[in-house]
């Protein structure tokens, strides 16, 4: 934490878009990681779903819940339900 | 060939798969939007994606099957949108020379589809309450 | 419905297998005529069958598939006469609610229709020599 | 061995018909059972399968080997090879 001070696009799908309002958002944050960013976000939505239960991406693609906020835009998705 | 694709098209009016000549098996599968789900009756159901990384990892998972198994074709398309009952909401295909290598090809893409591509169902019940997962 | 059929048509032009709407899965296996076979280059081939007894076994089959799986309808047709490279001889389809089922049910009646059924071929090598099996 | 003359029909199917130069054929035979039956038909046509890959049917129904001829046509088949 203490991190400087980063605006980021945030993306979510599935339900977690219902739970934020949105489909996603422009934030100032200090978070310097995704979990850190993911547990911001779930405090102020109160998204029920389970950190663990979460994917992040950056760039399109996936990324490690510990790594850090390399991108302009990070996305939530909370499991998969194709098919 | 070879390509997983999402669509806002039936996948039922997809262009024919294309089979080499040199194929004696075709397995596919048909994931369809049923009547009901866990005792509750569906009336319709859509089907949202992050459609950037769902073309990615769609695309790994019949490269990865191209490379696991002896296939001579695949091809896998996932619809989006507003789908009806009964209509297609997935289908696999997949053409070898032997049925064995297709049966189990096909099974594991459609298996890691539903695993790792990121699609999201809506369901909307007839009791008109609707959930998200 | 949950019917085996022996046919001189082409089994592309059959009609479209009907699917109860709770039926999720929708498993499908084609066996074509290959351009080879065991190294020799095949340039057509054609089908015999003892039609009173293969009708009988493969309606058993179909039956049999039916009390061991939970499946919504299942349908297989074997092409018999004169069939060109690319063309279709066998057709298994399967609906069911869930698609475990319909990979098993699928796998496990093209394998009992190629052990039981009274059905030969006769292969026409593109280096001309006839074999029967 | 030994039993009365019979007339029966026989038909083949595969490669026999190849072999035995035709689809059928009407006979009379002292065979009492469908073994017998094939191997006077094997010895007179010089079947090259062996008997236990033979399947044999009678009334349109897979019989036994050591069946009674109980029925006016025999059937013999080489191993299936549909799909």
């Amino acid at each position: 934490m203490g991190g400087l001070l980063v605006t980021l696009k945030v993306r979510y799908f599935g339900q977690l878009q219902n739970e934020a309002g949105c489909s996603g958002e422009t934030l100032e944050t200090q978070a310097t990681n995704v979990a850190e960013l993911w547990r911001e976000l779930a405090a102020r939505h109160g998204f029920t779903l389970e950190a663990k239960l979460i994917k992040a991406a950056q760039d399109d693609e996936f990324c490690d819940w510990e790594a850090p906020l390399a991108s302009a835009e990070v996305v939530f998705m909370p499991p998969v339900a194709g098919g | 060939m070879n390509r997983f694709v999402l669509t806002q098209e039936r996948l039922e009016d997809l262009q024919e798969f294309k089979v080499p000549v040199s194929s004696g098996s075709v397995v596919s599968f048909w994931g369809r939007v049923r009547n009901h789900n866990e005792g509750r009756p569906v009336h319709s159901l859509d089907y949202s994606a992050y459609p950037e990384l769902a073309v990615k990892e769609g695309q790994r998972i019949l490269d990865e099957a191209l490379k696991r198994w002896q296939l001579d074709a695949v091809r896998a398309a996932h619809r989006v949108g507003s789908l009806g009952l009964g209509e297609a909401a997935v289908v696999v295909e997949v053409a070898s020379g032997h049925r064995g290598e297709g049966f189990e090809a096909c099974r594991w893409i459609i298996d890691e589809i539903k695993a790792r591509v990121p699609l999201w169902k809506n369901e909307h019940y007839s009791d008109s309450i609707t959930t998200a997962s």
